[in-house]
């Protein structure tokens, strides 16, 4: 039931995904001045999105299990962060092929670029602690300790890159103040495939939380395979 | 009052400890004078502009490096006898223990860093480095805080873990991002000779709101860190 | 086991998981004050673990522990009770005073300097306490190491596998300290597979068997003589 | 539709469908993964359970 659950909301998600693609390619008017590149952003943004969802879930999943010391939330943050990895890698690379077209360069040091790069790296060495740590419950517990600590720090970061002279266009989404240049249209399609994204990203948290979960009743059968 | 009582014993002791065995200090110590050194082939030791412009930077690459030597023995010192099973079994709260050996980190990484700053000055020639000296202490006292609070719950983290020597860094350093831009910024301003003008200000607070809020995650985490 | 009315040791329904392995399971019994407990079993039967969370080290997954009616990470639990772990648990930079003054400044003993003088004494170590304990043979750091157990009297003590490592001198220097403790009414739970040397000393004794509790009451008499009894009688429950 | 980099465009969309495609496939991978370490967890079982 639960399987039949997660395919049928992975295809749900797939088919809203080429509906939009049909939509952005063909239905949507042009930008003014950047030519067809522009239609990356209906994927860029909507990643964004979704890997800060993504990050917020783990943060708050790692404060609670230090709390509760429950290892289902251990579990969630785990698959939290690394399907946020992975549509953060979204986000980077249609961001590096987008600024190739527009900037005339494939990187910068643009502080939100920065950012995404460090949270890249901060994650990337969650996912290796976690890979040297043998006992279950040790590694719940240090992950959540080091998930709280990348949480706060990399919210400080993004903090702090406002602060710094940015090279990315700025905010033209009307959600962030001084935004609205945007055609409700263009506002629409990206709020159709990040609805799109979030279905993914959760069919893909969940696929993880099961292995997850399993993959520790394998930990605990082998010790007991050992014990006798 | 108990929490800092306890702490300072903690600090003492390993204060003891190692400047009777000066292991962590003088390797710190060497690497931080050999990177002064080569730096004078990174660019050529008469333009003092430059120098100034990067002076912040790199006196910061050098601190981040020579910290990491200092807090992975911080805790790797306990190993040799399981002491630090007895520290955790004694009336010593967990947070204590994390902040007396931050406490002991931050006084020893102090006794490389300071004299750093001379040698800098005097090597490469900027006259103006002592100008705003009260400043620039300042700046090195809150950012090695910074590093050596979030240095010590990660040395506890990491002192069991294969690969210790690789694993602290590559947690440590993207978590520190914050507070080594803040610092790296504001000791250009000050060994430049000039006054903090208003936009720094801003990294000033972003360092203060750092160190305040990671010792208080510090803290908060401490029995998580290190009570199994 | 033995009085209900004021054990110095209560461990109620205590469960500990590794992920999701269980390391004890449902484990319930009580330690009287002024006995000794000797916790026997095979290699991973769950005595580390158990004597790791009576020690303050771990915490129960479910379940409470109490210690002299203290939680066991209590300041006031901890403070009373000594370990001797698999380390010997002290500082080689660090002389024999040096170490004791420590651990007399975590513990708040009263009169620091007099107990220190005192337990160097007792481990014939106050002609050497100024040198570094990198210089002392195996025999001497583990005196010293007994000495820091000992320094701030405990109530409790909790002693893993403590015969194993000892050379004859430490294990005799331990058991006649151990029996002045016992003899002022201190607690004792050890774990240990050295059965000739604990069974002089146990008045109780528990036996775990795959983090259940197997058997436990008063150490069987015929142990005395044939300390494989138990495991015989109880062991492959 | 304007068609001014329209194969820079393509490649954008490209890689991030490839991206996600990858990212299932390491899933999909780790199942299979899983069901073997599953097989092989409960046959030491059973040859230990045996004795």
């Amino acid at each position: 039931m639960r399987d039949k659950l997660l395919y049928a909301a992975g295809a749900a998600a797939t088919v809203i995904l080429i509906a939009n693609l049909h939509k952005i390619l063909l239905g949507i008017p042009d930008e003014m001045d950047q030519g067809a590149i522009y239609r990356i952003l209906y994927f860029h943004v909507p990643s964004w999105f979704t890997c800060f969802a993504a990050f917020f879930v783990a943060g708050l999943a790692s404060v609670m299990y230090s709390v509760k010391r429950d290892l289902r939330y251990d579990v969630l943050a785990v698959s939290a962060v690394e399907v946020g990895v992975a549509f953060t890698l979204v986000g980077l690379a249609t961001g590096s092929i987008w600024a190739r077209i527009i900037w005339g360069i494939w990187w910068t040091w643009d502080p939100r670029l920065t950012w995404a790069l460090i949270t890249c790296v901060l994650y990337a060495g969650y996912l290796m602690m976690r890979q040297m740590i043998d006992d279950a419950s040790a590694r719940a517990r240090f992950a959540a300790v080091l998930g709280t600590f990348s949480f706060a720090s990399v919210a400080i970061t993004y903090k702090a890159i406002d602060w710094w002279r940015t090279q990315h266009p700025g905010p033209v989404l009307p959600i962030r103040a001084g935004g609205g240049k945007m055609d409700p249209e263009m506002w629409h399609a990206i709020l159709w495939n990040w609805t799109a994204f979030m279905l993914l990203a959760s069919v893909m948290v969940a696929v993880r939380i099961s292995q997850e979960t399993r993959l520790r009743e394998v930990e605990a059968l082998r010790r007991r395979a050992h014990a006798i | 009052m108990r929490l800092i009582q306890q702490a300072w014993t903690v600090a003492a002791k390993d204060l003891r400890s190692e400047l009777r065995t000066k292991e962590s200090l003088n390797a710190a110590g060497g690497f931080a004078l050999v990177i002064l050194v080569l730096f004078s082939f990174v660019t050529d030791p008469g333009e003092t502009e430059t120098l100034y412009a990067l002076s912040g930077g790199l006196l910061w690459l050098v601190f981040a490096f020579a910290g990491v030597l200092i807090l992975n023995r911080s805790f790797a010192r306990e190993q040799a006898n399981d002491c630090l099973d007895a520290l955790i079994a004694s009336p010593l709260s967990p947070a204590a223990l994390i902040l007396g050996k931050s406490a002991a980190s931050f006084v020893l990484l102090l006794i490389v860093e300071l004299p750093c700053l001379p040698i800098f000055g005097g090597l490469y020639g900027l006259s103006q480095w002592s100008s705003h000296w009260l400043g620039l202490v300042g700046v090195v006292l809150l950012g090695t805080w910074g590093m050596t609070v979030i240095g010590a719950v990660f040395s506890a983290l990491t002192v069991n873990l294969r690969l210790r020597e690789l694993m602290l860094p590559m947690l440590v350093y993207p978590l520190l991002i914050p507070v080594l831009m803040s610092a790296m910024r504001l000791s250009t301003v000050f060994i430049s000779g000039k006054d903090l003008e208003a936009d720094d200000a801003i990294w000033l607070r972003l360092m203060i709101a750092f160190d305040i809020i990671f010792t208080a995650l510090a803290l908060a985490l401490a029995e998580d860190v290190l009570v199994s | 086991m033995a009085s209900r009315s004021n054990p110095a040791v209560s461990v109620a329904k205590v469960c500990k998981y590794f992920g999701d392995f269980p390391a004890l399971h449902g484990l319930e019994f009580d330690v009287a004050a002024g006995s000794c407990l000797a916790l026997l079993g095979r290699n991973g039967a769950g005595k580390t673990t158990l004597l790791r969370i009576l020690a303050g080290l771990s915490e129960p997954t479910e379940g409470k522990v109490t210690l002299l009616g203290f939680g066991a990470r209590d300041h006031e639990a901890r403070k009373r009770t000594g370990l001797i772990g698999h380390g010997i648990a002290i500082y080689d930079e660090l002389s024999a005073a040096e170490n004791l003054r420590l651990f007399a400044r975590i513990y708040g003993v009263e009169s620091a300097e007099k107990s220190v003088q005192e337990w160097l004494e007792r481990t014939w170590l106050h002609r050497v306490q100024n040198s570094p304990v990198r210089e002392f043979s195996r025999g001497m750091r583990q005196r010293l190491a007994v000495a820091r157990a000992f320094l701030h009297r405990p109530e409790l003590l909790l002693l893993d596998e403590p015969f194993t490592s000892l050379d004859d001198k430490a294990i005799a220097l331990l058991q006649s300290l151990l029996r002045d403790a016992l003899a002022r009414g201190t607690t004792v739970v050890m774990s240990t597979h050295q059965l000739r040397e604990a069974m002089e000393l146990a008045t109780h004794v528990a036996l775990l068997h795959r983090g259940k509790l197997a058997h436990s009451g008063e150490r069987p008499p015929e142990m005395l003589t044939d300390p494989g009894f138990l495991y015989r009688t109880y062991g492959e429950a | 539709m304007d068609e001014r980099n329209f194969t820079f465009m393509f490649y954008g969309l490209a890689a991030a469908w490839a991206i996600l495609a990858i990212y299932v496939l390491t899933l999909v991978s780790r199942e299979r993964r899983l069901a073997r370490q599953v097989e092989d967890v409960k046959r030491i079982l059973e040859d230990r359970e045996k004795k």
